[in-house]
């Protein structure tokens, strides 16, 4: 597990020199939630029936933003060479990663959440259904993202290919995150909604690792 | 200065051939690297050198041919450090920072290693700068300290001496000897005097 | 130190998932494929003809949806062929990643399009139902949408081959991302008992016996069998179309190979 | 107009030898089209009235995902040094760089605006609207874009911080955008809007290639 | 091989001071240049060579000083080239692309020049290889390439012989005898001999 705390110790010292990556993800995610009230026209009634899924699609295109450079950065400064060619299993340097990008996007998204859900007026069984959904579906967004990023190292594009490749993997996600909030807002039981989100993110704690090394491994430049 | 740990394994290449795109750059290539052994590879732009340390590497796949390690290295034994033409250094860390990454991430957190790989190319003044603001030499200089930082039995070079002046060479001909007095193996590729007596040469390309 | 043991001996990674442009002659697989073809023609055609027969003459319109229903015969079979040319993108990629046969990596690439061109079909003629059956040419339903994303993860698969320079890497990324991809198909195909959706539920594919009327099952399989013969007639062609080029690209290696021997 | 030129076309030349990146920005926009029904829950009227918000911000994102590399791969390889150092001037440069950016984004988008609009089952006045809007409004969003690219070359972070700097300036563009598609879809006359989006493209036509040029110069590294 | 056009500028500069972060790297400094002439930088890693050739080339701002030009060239005249660590080249173009691009980008697309500075630097095989892949000798090459297919009175190089065979390092010498045959000028910052003779030569740093 050496690559793994190397890692994730490494990303978020980078990040925090970086000025605060991860407080621009969540104010990127918060901007994007305020500019639909302009974007659709101020009814509150509706804005509060809509609130759920903006703040879930949202969450995605977030994430997506900060995938980027998940890995490009390392292969263009050639620190993917040394993770290659050191001992440490390319999974567990994947899982760094992965999680490293979470606690960046994911992690503060779902404290922020409950306040932007708040000034759109949710009623707060949706809001508390909000938070279920997206402490389970965020980390599935961030390993499947690790996926997307590792597959389009060096790629032409690699940007906007990587977008392409991974939001319809992230659908899936999309779909349970709002239908927990809707359950959760109609009072019904969310109970099925949210155990599906487990099971994708379980799912994607196996593949996410085992897909990006293979990825990795494949490059040959 | 005496070197801690030291190595006894050989390196044995057979008929290796590497090409790039549609270009076959060599092929029946065999090596044979002995505990304190060191190979210069030279030739003119293009023939190949960084080519084939990418294939050794594991970085590059072959088109044919067999690596062999005797005796076969442990699994979490760091068996080889390649030092490309880039630095792979990270710009916002500073440089202590960067080699104590190299370390954990090789699973070899040494204090005396790290303090050594330092001083052995003066680098203690500059540990606490930013990497991005460091002269291109400079820069070279800690990538040559995770040589040191972090022991392996194998080292693959790709024009290490790149930006460095003459003081920093010599004390990269000094690391390398002391490598090699250890029962390292090193692999460089070069255009330049490298300053020490590699035991094998090897000329690549077609017009050498 | 231990005596050196020829188990120690380990190729190079990659050797033979590079070895795309020149790889294990493909002699056996072009004779099969020579030999096949001609029977998949025969097979595609008739049962092409029987089926277009059965089903826009021969059978019985439907008693609600008149003549639209007729449109099932193109539809059905072409989302059964969208998801089947996934799954076999998604085996061939396997085959690819654990034993390196570039033959799989091949089959791949050539069945993407063709794929693609399926799910585009199923997406057009469905929604061409639509319009008469739910009033509507779309709605944001699981089926459709899953179905929608099947393009997109096609789409993605070519992308993905196209993006690099070197072609093995082209195909090793996409074959992951089809392995990835697989989680979508029992999306599609569980989509309309997961949710209330527009989409018939499945009456013919489902188990124990269809609930559909034998006039219509006729002309429904014959066209399935139609579908399949030309998913594997392009399947076939291409392939041979992909060795064609890859020996042109070996003769230029060997030829610089050649120039540089020294 | 020598650097205008040369820009324009090696940045278009570039776009097309790395694999269709015009293709896949609007690949993106599509797909994020498409997410939203999936968060907002299938109902053909609501989707139709807020279709043209959800396309309005969607075409906002896209070109601000495109934006992130505008400036910051020249400064990464050093060919923002040439361009500094050479006789032509920079304000020209920008020019030619926000011009390739709008015919690989906004240009594409305007095309596909009304395929999206009919999935979205939005009236036919309101895909003219739309098509009015994107057609005066993407530019401008280049151009904006441009300043925030020429503004965080080097920024750690870029991406992120980016998106920052440029969405508040792209407000008024996404408020009129949207405003001249309700005001079709309700048949009114949509003229004050439009007009108010060529007024404000005219004035980023002015501001932004002096603006990013200044930016441009002041970067010392 | 006779270039066509020819300068008679002379470039001086007077106290020039240079700092980075809160180092001061030089100051007071004083530069001569007539046509002709090329000046040698050397010193230690770290010294401020890069520093001073961005200063000279206008991308850095100086602390304190002044650059004055004898006469002043007309605006839409190329000043100078400044060649840094890195080769500013495009990877997804060709060789001839970016060449052709840099030409368009000075408003001086002269085929001449390009065939001339083509063959210079051996470069006519590659021409149609996405940069991407070259060498890094080759890499550098292209760039150097710049130099010939655009006449500049001024020439700003930083290490330009970085990774250059044999071969290409003398025909780099030539193209900067050329040069100054034509009356141009040059400040080249190496660790290494240039296989030529500069008219000056400066060293920096203080343990020069
Ligand atoms: C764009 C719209 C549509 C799409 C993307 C679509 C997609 C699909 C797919 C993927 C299947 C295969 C499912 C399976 O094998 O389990 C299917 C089957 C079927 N579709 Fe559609 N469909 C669409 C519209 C329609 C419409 C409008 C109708 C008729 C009202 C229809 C009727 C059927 C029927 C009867 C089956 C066979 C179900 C079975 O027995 O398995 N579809 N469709
Ligand atoms: N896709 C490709 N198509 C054709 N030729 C290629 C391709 N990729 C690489 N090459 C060629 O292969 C060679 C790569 O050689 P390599 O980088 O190993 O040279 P080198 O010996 O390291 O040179 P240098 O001394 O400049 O570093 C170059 O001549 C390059 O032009
Ligand atoms: N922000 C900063 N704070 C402190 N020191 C800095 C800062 N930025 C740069 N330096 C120092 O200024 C010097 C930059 O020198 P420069 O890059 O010009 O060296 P050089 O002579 O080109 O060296 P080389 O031969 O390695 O290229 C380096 O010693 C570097 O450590
Ligand atoms: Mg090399
Ligand atoms: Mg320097």
């Amino acid at each position: 597990m050496s690559g793994f705390f190397a890692i994730l110790g490494r990303d978020l010292r980078l990040a925090r020199v970086e000025s605060g990556g991860a407080l621009l993800a969540v104010q990127f995610f918060a901007l994007g939630i305020l500019l639909f009230p302009l974007g659709l026209g101020p009814e509150p009634g509706m804005l509060s029936r809509l609130g759920g899924g903006l703040l879930a699609v949202m969450a995605l295109l977030a994430t997506l933003l900060a995938l980027d450079r998940l890995f490009q950065q390392d292969h263009d400064d050639g620190t993917l060479d040394l993770l290659r060619t050191s001992p440490a299993p390319l999974w567990s340097v994947v899982l760094g990663k992965a999680l490293a990008h979470w606690l960046l996007t994911g992690g503060p998204m779902i404290v922020t959440a409950p306040l932007l859900g708040v000034l759109l007026q949710m009623s707060w069984p949706a809001i508390g259904g909000l938070c279920a959904a997206l402490a389970l579906g965020t980390p599935t967004l961030s390993l499947v993202g690790a996926i997307g990023a590792s597959l389009t190292i060096g790629a032409r594009r690699g940007g906007v290919l990587l977008a392409l490749l991974v939001l319809p993997l992230y659908i899936p996600v999309l779909i349970f995150m709002s239908g927990t909030v809707t359950a959760a807002e109609t009072g019904l039981a969310f109970g099925a909604h949210v155990s599906i989100l487990g099971a994708i993110l379980l799912l994607s704690l196996v593949l996410a690792p085992w897909a990006s090394a293979v990825a990795l491994r494949q490059i040959g430049e | 200065m005496a070197v801690s740990i030291s190595f006894s394994y050989t390196f044995q290449v057979r008929g290796l051939a590497g090409a790039r795109g549609e270009r076959w750059l060599f092929e029946g290539l065999d090596l044979d690297l002995a505990p304190g052994e060191a190979l210069a590879v030279t030739g003119p732009n293009g023939a190949g050198k960084t080519t084939l340390l990418r294939i050794l590497a594991g970085l590059l796949p072959a088109e044919e041919g067999s690596l062999c390690w005797r005796p076969e290295p442990a699994e979490d034994q760091v068996r080889l450090h390649y030092l490309g033409h880039q630095n792979s250094v990270k710009g916002a860390l500073s440089a202590a920072e960067n080699l104590a990454f190299w370390q954990r991430l090789a699973g070899a957190s040494d204090p005396d290693a790290f303090a050594r790989a330092a001083s052995t190319f003066a680098l203690n003044d500059l540990l606490d700068l930013p990497t991005r603001v460091l002269s291109a030499g400079q820069k070279r200089r800690l990538a040559l300290a995770r040589l040191v930082a972090i022991p392996a039995p194998l080292w693959l070079l790709d024009e290490p001496t790149t930006a460095l002046d003459a003081v920093s060479a010599d004390a990269f001909a000094a690391a390398v000897s002391d490598h090699r007095a250890a029962g390292g193996m090193a692999i460089i590729a070069t255009h330049q005097d490298l300053g020490f007596q590699p035991t094998h040469r090897l000329r690549m390309g077609r017009e050498g | 130190m231990t005596a050196s043991t020829p188990s120690s001996e380990q190729p190079v990674p990659g050797v033979r998932g590079s070895a795309l442009h020149r790889f294990a002659n493909p002699a056996r697989f072009l004779r099969l494929a020579r030999a096949v073809q001609p029977w998949l023609l025969a097979v595609t055609l008739v049962s092409l003809l029987a089926g277009l027969y059965f089903g826009l003459v021969a059978s019985p319109i439907d008693y609600q949806q008149k003549d639209t229903v007729r449109i099932m015969y193109v539809h059905v079979p072409a989302a059964w062929m969208a998801m089947f040319g996934y799954s076999t993108l998604a085996i061939a990629s396997a085959v690819g990643l654990i034993w390196k046969h570039p033959l799989a990596d091949l089959a791949g690439k050539a069945a993407a399009p063709i794929g693609a061109g399926f799910t585009i079909i199923a997406l057009a003629t469905g929604s061409l139902w639509g319009k008469p059956t739910w009033g509507t040419w779309w709605v944001w339903d699981a089926r459709l949408t899953s179905v929608v994303v099947l393009l997109f993860l096609y789409l993605g698969y070519i992308a993905l081959w196209n993006a690099f320079e070197q072609p093995q890497r082209g195909a090793k990324a996409a074959a992951v991302l089809a392995l990835v991809g697989i989680v979508n198909l029992p999306i599609i195909k569980f989509s309309v008992d997961w949710w209330n959706t527009l989409h018939q539920p499945a009456s013919i594919s489902r188990i124990g016996t269809p609930a559909i009327d034998p006039a219509m099952l006729t002309p429904l399989l014959l066209m399935a069998v139609a579908y399949l013969g030309l998913f594997l007639l392009l399947l076939l062609l291409r392939m041979r179309v992909e060795l064609a080029e890859r020996r042109v690209a070996a003769l230029q290696l060997s030829r610089s190979r050649a120039g540089e021997s020294r």
